[in-house]
């Protein structure tokens, strides 16, 4: 059993890699160029990953398998060898993980095939996916923060490849740009909370380091430097997660594809950072836990602000994805481990079909304007649409399904997790008394309700602001829908729950429990019991609650949009100066073009004035000083500057210019400086 | 006696070949008139003659003439080095075109370089201070007529003035320095004025005597501050002439300097350490500044020079420091550096001034900016040139670096590291005027002509000659070393 | 281990080799330049094939550093041998070669380049017989320094280097390679003549017992040089932690912090990569600045351990600075090549920072990190020769869009540019890792503030990405061809390597953990 | 005081003729530093080798018993007139080469 686990798990990681190399290097030679191949392979490895969800969740349901192979060994002549490993570590996050993974992988791989049919590097794009795909793989198999590292980095480079696989727009590659480099500040945080945790441990491995914890065994035996490890290494999710302050990637990033907006940026690439938290939960002290929740919280609010009052239909979906990855943050932070979970894996199979279907209606939309010859209407923008109910139906029935799960309605997936976090959330409040995170997340839960009926309404019902632009418009091809349904199967709540109202008797929170902390006493979070209670004692008027807001959500939605009572411009005209904020992302993007994109710019600038001018021969600003001997300095220019650089050099150049003026050609003068040098001599050394 | 006077003659076979040359060479002179340069090959075979004569004399250690001259193991090293850069300022001057106007009185020419040998010979193995000053104007004298062989040029006649008048009153401040001494020591003859100031107070005459000296042997030398005459007689003489006094009767200097400074004034302290006598002057800090002041004015003035032999004049004069410093140490391994300077330079130097008096024949320039692009007309030669400048400069693998390692090493050991960072930062300037000469040569296209220029076997062979030291003697330079272990024996001196 | 070919060892067949190619070469007419450029790629092939011996039969068990025993192919012969002088006892200066964990991985980065180099080099046009003739002299002056184990012989060949280099840049160099020769010049010249000093007082301060007559001489031999029991008492050197010797570290320090390049001493660097020819850049930036980290290690780290612990911190916070700094100034520019130059000051300042840290992980990052730079930045030299060989231009601004025009050209400069990235699964990743992890262990606040340069790093990197291989590709390129086959040699075997390395560090990391955790020990833990 | 003057006056000794040796020692230099015209130069020389003459001619009378000093002051003579003729011969053909002998004018050769 366990054997095979390491077969397939090995498998699971190598087939999409295999898919990557064949089809880089032949895919343009393999007929229909090697979609199918991609396809396929992911196929088979989503099957071994449910037969590993299965039997792993079955049969040994709380074990935790893990495999260890050295990578490097560092022997060092006096205390002995460090061994680096390499190794998988398969519990049943894991398994839950893989599964989501190959899923929405596998459904993004179909729904692609008819999405990017005719694109000039149509065999290219499915590598790509591959590769994402092993760089995902990756991240959830492994049991050490290093392989963690080198496949977050892989994840970060095909998101790269993928948002800018349109490369000749500059958008979509300035988009690349700014998500990598986004990326890679939150990681070097977290590459600095591993060499905290490397050089205390020697080691990568999760477990011994969390094992020496247990023992008391603190970095540098200091908790200070505990919580800065655990809130380092957040720093990577806060990257991958598009967490608060480092979210402006993510909404840039819709500039790839569609199906790829649904591959990584909903469901799995911007849920790394959650699966990172809850991998190093055990560790992660009660004040980082806090510093999470708030940093998840701060997300959610914001996100959701501006999420109301964007057009385009990929950006409400982007900012819904990060608000929605706040509310996981949260509840990790919050110790609602298993809410948090469940809401990333609920919120993949949900969110990803907004994608798809959004992508279905832009792909429609498309399609219909090109039809038209009109270029210049934006093919995404819901202002742009409307009444494409009848049109498209498949779409719009699932786009509902997905609608109404992310609002929290009861029947729903979403209804569950997001149900279990707000009450994680009024528990939290209970126990420690921070009640903003509760009045952040029941407002954000009602904001969301709001804008995604907004967009809903906008985009199906009412009548089109011009019949004629969308008169070629038709339902998107079978292996596009095929997808979109059965992401709508699996949005309804009997995959994770038989109770609609509450999911704590589930299979999932069976078999997804809250791991111990690891650290000492002192400085643990409420701990699992306490919290189970006060989530239990607190979870019906959550219930009410959540139910409550979320209706009042869709029925504010209905109300300004469905049936126009009242007009949504003089609403956000009385909210003014908010709306205009929320309206341009809280002036983030601005912001960090001032302070650190210009700042950076200008330090350079400065730092290579500084290099040519000052350090480039500490005066080559003997420029200045040498126009003065302007003569002197032309022959410098053409003779010796050229080697006499520096300051040094040049006052040697004049020096001997002195020295040659000695030699005046007079012999008498001559002789004078011999009688003169041996009188001199005489009185210094007699 | 007359035993003594017949050994001394037996001891006095090179001199005397070089005499008899001499007198060949005015007899050849007036019975060949047509053969321009029968004087010059008589001479070659003389200097060739006296080669063989010094291995002769290896091993010797005896004084000659009533301790007028010593022949020992020192002398013969310093004389074979004349002797080679002698044969090889011969062939310079059969091929330098300067002559050619003046051929109907080469003969004299030949004579003069030959006089100037034997001076340069007793120069460096006298021990009397009558016999050093002798030997010295016997020197100088030829060398004035020599500068002003070419007599038609402006530069050559002006150059001739004024290397006479300051020469004259050089060696005259020197031999009343030596007036002085004679004076305080009773004697003529250097041990015996060494063993008189050992047991003299501090005297401010004899300081005063110590440095006129050093100015008359500086001048020859061309120590700053006495080194005035060298650029313009330099760059006004006959090249191969300037070559001789850059090279030759620089090094003649430079023994009779360690010579009388080591006997007469070095004693042995209490620790049976050397030291100097008497304690009035610092006379090893004082030679310290003079070639710490050599290499900087040297080397600065050189980076202003366009002219290939003014740059080289200021060049000796900073290359006179880096072997003073040897001097300066007063011990034995900076007497050996020395002398291991002297015999690198010979080449180095030697095939520098050859390089620019082929150029000078060839390109009928002096001018180093007249140099561009002959990297590309004339290769083998310019590739030589480089070599012998980056061996000036100091840069393995090349004899000069071996020539720098062992004087900046003895500079090290005894202490003087002041000095040794002058000399370092120094060479570092160097760098500057010697890489330009390759850059014009390599980095520049031909201006004009671009026709690639041939030179005759001869040319190549003395260049080869020249060449194979300098980079043999970079790699492997245990004969030269040995020699010196056993040159390395002055007459009358432990 | 010894290993002979007609009596004669190993490292003087790698070694002099490109001397018997460079007189070979002489012998060639200047006209056939085809048998010229053979003659030159077949002797630098050999060299490779040396080294793969050499990979393939070294210990990786023998700790080396700082005794004779523990170093492999050593050939140790008297050259200048002067018995008995009166004055000064013997002279004695050895033909000493030898290699260790720390110089294996040197030798073979050397081989590989100058045959990288060599290939690439079949684009120069104009004086092809001098410039191979240079060539040759420069790839055994690399090798030289790399093998010498005497300081003598070791500094021969530091400056050996130095005119071939001089010429190189200077004749067959961009449009301002005059000032970026004689730059270069001028700075590793200063260094050489303090390095000179050093040498010179180390040789006055030691002195060894002749094993049979026990007669005490000095040496130049660096393995005596690391022994305080051989240091004349009383003399300059003598002694832990006196003036002297600081003085002494200092002035080696700024010797090969010159060829590193370290922060301030940097200048030469970009000047004279963007105005050499690729090949030559390749050689530059691939080899030549090892030597500087390489000296570090191999000389002032072992023979000053109490000056080096005294200014580690030092030696830490300018590898910081250089790798900050040169990340800047490498966002800043718009040519191609200087970008280029300015990255190497950044990445060498990793590997300063990885030997500064004096523990095994920083060490073994920082050797690993010299190798994986010398392939590195080779790939990317080679890359930008690619482009200014069709267009003449190298400026960022002068290209863009060429992956629709090239792909190969741009997978592989993509796999170059994301390896200097330090993109995990190539092998710039690995050793910086290691170097920032031994860094960190030894100074918490340098490493952490250095990571930061690498966000700097992935910005100019993408920024470059963005600008030549992405968008639409502008007119006067679209006759761009792609990369012909004898380009794809250069490429293909380092783009192997950078990939190989990545994946699987453990072969180099062995070659050189031995000798590189002795050394640690031997400088942090020193013999007196 | 006078007397004493008068009394060392009446009564030559060594330090006499050295004191004479060195003004006239630095007379020569005066006139060789000071006079435009070359023959005044080499005067000047012919005055500095006079002085010499003098010291070693009164040394060897008054403090050193030997003939060395008359010798060495027979060859400066010699060697003084060997040098004045060269020295005359290349004035005259600097004469021939600049028609002046003002030494200020024979400066091309400089820097």
């Amino acid at each position: 059993m366990e054997q095979s686990m390491l077969h397939l798990s090995l498998l699971i990681l190598f087939i999409p890699l295999a898919g990557f190399l064949i089809l880089v290097f032949f895919g343009k030679k393999l007929p229909r160029q090697g979609d199918w191949l991609g396809t396929s392979l992911i196929g088979i490895t989503l099957l071994m990953a449910l037969y590993m969800l299965i039997s792993k969740i079955s049969s040994m349901s709380t074990e935790t398998l893990t495999y260890s192979a050295s990578w490097v060994i560092l022997r060092n002549s006096s205390f002995g060898a460090t061994s680096i490993d390499l190794g998988f570590m398969i519990d049943n996050l894991t398994v839950v993980m893989l599964v989501v993974v190959m899923l929405v992988s596998f459904l993004v791989h179909l729904f692609s095939i008819g999405y990017m049919k005719g694109d000039a590097r149509y065999s290219r794009y499915f590598a790509y996916l591959g590769l994402f795909t092993f760089s995902m793989t990756g991240i959830v198999l492994t049991h050490n923060l290093l392989m963690m590292y080198i496949f977050w980095e892989l994840v970060g480079v095909s998101s790269y490849l993928l948002i800018g696989f349109w490369y000749e727009k500059k958008s979509a590659t300035n988009a690349a740009s700014k998500a990598f480099i986004v990326n890679r500040i939150g990681d070097a945080g977290m590459f600095i909370g591993i060499m905290i945790l490397f050089i205390h441990f020697s080691t990568f491995t999760f477990e011994p380091i969390f094992s020496g914890l247990a023992a008391g065994d603190l970095p540098f035996q200091s908790t200070a430097w505990l919580t800065a490890a655990g809130i380092l290494i957040f720093c990577g999710a806060v990257g991958k997660s598009a967490q608060f302050p480092l979210h402006v990637w993510l909404p840039d990033a819709m500039e790839g594809p569609t199906p790829v907006s649904a591959l990584i940026h909903a469901a799995t690439m911007v849920a790394a950072g959650v699966y990172l938290i809850a991998r190093m939960f055990p560790m992660l002290t009660a004040e980082a836990l806090i510093v999470i929740a708030y940093i998840g919280a701060i997300t959610a609010l914001i996100a959701a602000t501006i999420a109301l009052t964007q057009y385009d239909i990929k950006k409400v979906l982007a900012y819904s994805t990060i608000s929605q990855l706040g509310f996981m943050v949260m509840a990790l932070g919050l110790g609602a481990f298993a809410a948090g979970f469940m809401h990333l894996v609920t919120h993949a199979a949900f969110k990803a079909g907004l994608f798809l279907g959004a992508g279905s209606v832009i792909f429609a939309m498309h399609n219909a304007l090109h039809k038209k010859n009109d270029h210049h209407t934006d093919a995404q923008d819901i202002r742009n649409m409307g009444g494409l109910k009848s049109r498209m139906p498949v779409t719009y029935w699932t786009f509902l399904i997905f609608t109404l799960a992310i609002a929290g309605v009861p029947l729903t997936s979403g209804f569950l997790s997001k149900d279990e976090i707000l009450a994680g959330t009024l528990a939290f409040s209970s126990l420690n008394g921070h009640y903003l995170l509760p009045i952040i997340a029941f407002t954000v839960a009602g904001m969301t309700a709001f804008y995604m009926f907004r967009l809903f309404i906008l985009t199906f019902h009412g009548n089109h602001a011009d019949e004629s632009r969308i008169s070629g418009l038709m339902e998107s091809p079978l292996t596009m829908t095929i997808p979109l349904l059965i992401l709508a199967g699996l949005s309804t709540f009997v995959f994770y729950s038989f109770n609609p109202l509450g999911a704590s008797g589930g299979w999932f929170f069976s078999a997804i429990e809250r791991p111990a902390s690891m650290i000492p006493e002192a400085l643990q979070p409420a701990s699992a019991e306490i919290f189970n209670q006060a989530v239990k004692a607190l979870h019906t008027p959550a219930l009410i609650l959540s139910v409550l807001i979320a209706g009042a959500g869709i029925f504010g939605a209905v109300w300004v949009y469905e049936w126009k009572k009242s007009s949504a411009d003089v609403i956000s005209q009385n909210f003014g100066a908010l709306y205009k904020g929320a309206f341009n992302k809280w002036y983030f993007d601005e912001m960090y073009q001032y302070v650190f994109v210009g700042g950076t710019f200008i330090l350079t600038k400065i730092l290579r004035w500084f290099d040519e001018k000052i350090i480039d021969g500490i005066v080559n600003g003997a420029a200045t000083l040498s126009e003065r001997f302007s003569v002197m300095n032309r022959w410098f220019d053409e003779n010796i500057i050229d080697g006499l650089v520096n300051f040094t050099a040049w006052f040697m150049g004049i020096l001997g210019f002195v020295l040659r003026r000695l030699q005046t050609g007079k012999i008498q003068h001559y002789l004078a400086f011999v009688v003169l040098g041996v009188l001199v001599f005489y009185f210094i050394f007699v | 006696m007359s035993e003594h006077v017949l050994n001394s003659i037996g001891l006095f076979v090179p001199e005397i070949i070089l005499v008899a040359s001499l007198c060949i060479i005015i007899v050849a002179d007036l019975l060949l008139k047509k053969r321009t340069h029968a004087g010059g090959w008589i001479l070659l075979a003389s200097l060739v003659l006296c080669f063989f004569a010094f291995s002769a004399q290896s091993g010797i250690n005896t004084s000659a003439f009533f301790a007028m001259i010593a022949v020992d193991p020192f002398s013969v090293f310093f004389k074979v080095i004349l002797v080679i850069s002698g044969i090889f300022i011969v062939l310079f001057s059969m091929q330098n075109k300067e002559l050619i106007p003046y051929k109907n009185r080469i003969g004299e020419y030949y004579m003069l370089i030959a006089g100037m040998m034997l001076g340069m010979f007793l120069m460096v193995s006298s021990t009397n201070l009558l016999m050093m000053y002798l030997a010295f104007e016997m020197t100088s004298i030829c060398s004035y007529v020599l500068v002003g062989f070419t007599k038609k040029s402006i530069r050559s006649a002006e150059s001739s003035i004024k290397y006479i008048i300051y020469g004259s009153v050089s060696s005259g401040i020197m031999i009343y320095g030596m007036s002085l001494i004679y004076g305080m020591s009773g004697s003529l003859n250097i041990f015996e004025i060494g063993a008189a100031l050992s047991g003299l107070e501090s005297a401010p005459i004899f300081s005063m005597a110590v440095l006129m000296i050093t100015a008359g042997i500086g001048f020859k030398i061309a120590l700053v501050p006495f080194h005035f005459w060298a650029p313009d007689v330099y760059e006004g003489a006959p090249m191969a002439i300037t070559a001789l006094l850059a090279v030759t009767s620089k090094i003649a200097a430079v023994a009779m300097l360690i010579r009388l400074f080591r006997v007469s004034f070095t004693g042995v302290d209490a620790t049976g350490m050397m030291a100097i006598i008497p304690e009035g002057i610092r006379w090893d800090m004082m030679l310290a500044v003079m070639a710490a002041a050599a290499m900087i004015l040297g080397n600065l003035a050189a980076l202003w020079q366009d002219n290939i032999k003014r740059m080289l004049a200021y060049s000796s004069i900073a290359h006179a420091g880096y072997i003073i410093m040897g001097v300066v140490v007063l011990t034995d391994q900076g007497i050996s550096a020395v002398m291991l300077y002297a015999f690198m330079y010979l080449f180095m130097n030697l095939g520098t001034f050859y390089m620019a008096m082929l150029y000078a024949n060839k390109f009928s320039t002096e001018s180093i900016e007249g140099y561009k692009g002959i990297g590309y007309r004339a290769p083998f030669t310019a590739v030589a040139l480089t070599i012998f400048l980056v061996s000036l400069t100091g840069l393995p693998p090349t004899a000069g670096f071996i020539a720098k390692l062992y004087i900046f090493g003895a500079a090290i050991n005894a202490g003087w590291i002041w000095l040794v960072l002058v000399a370092g930062v120094m060479t570092i300037v160097s760098l500057f005027y010697y890489i330009r000469v390759a850059r014009n040569m390599f980095l520049y296209k031909p201006e004009g002509e671009t026709e690639p220029v041939r030179f005759d076997n001869f040319t190549t062979a003395i260049v080869l000659l020249l060449l194979t030291p300098v980079l043999v003697l970079g790699v492997y330079f245990t004969p030269v070393l040995e020699f010196i272990k056993h040159s390395l024996v002055m007459f009358g001196v432990q | 281990m010894e290993l002979q070919f007609l009596g004669i060892g190993i490292l003087t067949w790698i070694l002099f080799l490109p001397i018997a190619g460079l007189i070979i070469i002489l012998l060639i007419p200047g006209d056939k330049l085809k048998a010229i450029r053979i003659t030159a790629t077949a002797i630098t092939g050999i060299q490779v094939i040396l080294a793969a011996v050499i990979f393939r039969h070294f210990d990786r068990a023998i700790e080396g550093i700082n005794s004779i025993e523990g170093f492999q192919f050593v050939e140790k012969y008297r050259w200048i041998t002067v018995e008995a002088v009166p004055w000064f006892g013997r002279i004695e200066i050895n033909y000493f070669l030898g290699i260790d964990g720390l110089s294996v991985l040197m030798v073979i980065l050397t081989a590989l380049i100058g045959f990288i180099g060599a290939i690439s080099s079949w684009t120069i046009k104009k004086q092809v017989k001098g410039y191979f003739a240079l060539y040759m002299l420069l790839v055994t002056g690399m090798m030289g320094v790399f093998v010498a184990l005497d300081f003598f012989l070791f500094f021969i060949f530091w400056e050996v280097m130095l005119l071939p280099m001089y010429f190189l840049i200077g004749i067959w160099g961009g449009p301002r390679r005059e000032y970026a020769a004689i730059k270069f010049f001028l700075y590793t010249f200063v260094g050489g003549i303090l390095m000179m000093l050093v040498m010179l007082a180390l040789y006055f301060s030691v002195a060894v017992p002749d094993p049979e007559t026990g007669e005490m001489y000095h040496t130049f031999n660096i393995l005596h040089m690391m022994n305080p029991a051989y240091y004349v008492e009383g003399s300059i050197l003598a002694g832990v932690d006196t003036t002297w010797r600081y003085v002494a570290w200092m002035a080696l320090f700024i010797n090969f912090a010159i060829k590193i390049p370290l922060f301030p001493f940097h200048t030469w660097l970009p000047d004279a990569h963007v105005e050499a020819p690729t090949p030559i850049s390749v050689i530059l930036a691939g080899v030549l600045l090892k030597l500087g980290t390489y000296g570090l290690l191999r000389i002032s780290f072992p023979i000053f351990p109490d000056a080096t612990m005294y200014f580690m911190i030092f030696m830490a916070v300018l590898g910081m600075i250089s790798i900050i700094y040169g990340a800047f100034c490498a966002l800043a520019q718009d040519d191609f090549k200087k970008l280029i130059a300015y990255s190497s000051i950044s990445h060498m300042g990793i590997v300063v920072i990885g030997i500064a840290a004096l523990n095994t992980q920083g060490m073994v990052g920082g050797v690993l990190q010299m190798f994986n730079h010398g392939i590195i930045t080779a790939v990317l030299f080679l890359m930008v020769g690619v482009v200014y060989d069709r267009t003449g231009k190298r400026g960022l601004y002068d290209f863009g869009g060429l992956a629709n025009q090239m792909p190969k050209y741009t997978g592989i400069a993509m796999i170059g540019l994301f390896a200097a990235l330090g993109l995990p699964g190539l092998n710039g990743f690995v050793s910086e890792l290691f170097s920032f992890l031994g860094a960190f262990e030894a100074y918490r606040w340098i490493a952490i503030v250095s990571v930061f340069g690498i966000i700097i790093t992935a910005g100019y990197i993408l920024w470059t990405l963005q600008r030549v291989f992405l968008g639409n590709t502008p007119e006067h390129l679209t006759s761009l061809k792609d990369l012909t086959t004898r380009e794809m040699v250069c490429f293909v075997p380092l783009i192997i390597l950078i990939i190989l390395l990545g994946v699987y560090p453990a072969p180099a990391i062995e070659l050189m953990n031995t000798s590189l955790s002795y050394l640690t020990q031997i400088v942090t833990v020193p013999a007196y | 005081m006078e007397n004493e003057l008068i009394q060392w006056l009446s009564q030559p000794g060594l330090t006499h003729y050295l004191m004479i040796g060195a003004l006239l020692f630095c007379i020569g230099i005066t006139l060789v530093l000071t006079r435009r015209n070359v023959i005044m130069i080499l005067m000047g020389i012919e005055l500095i080798l006079n002085s010499v003459n003098l010291n070693f001619i009164a040394f060897s009378r008054f403090s050193v018993i030997t003939l060395d000093g008359h010798l060495t002051a027979l060859f400066l003579i010699i060697l003084a007139a060997a040098e004045a003729a060269v020295a005359l011969a290349i004035v005259l053909n600097i004469y021939n080469r600049f028609k002046t002998i003002d030494i200020d004018e024979i400066s091309l050769l400089k820097g």
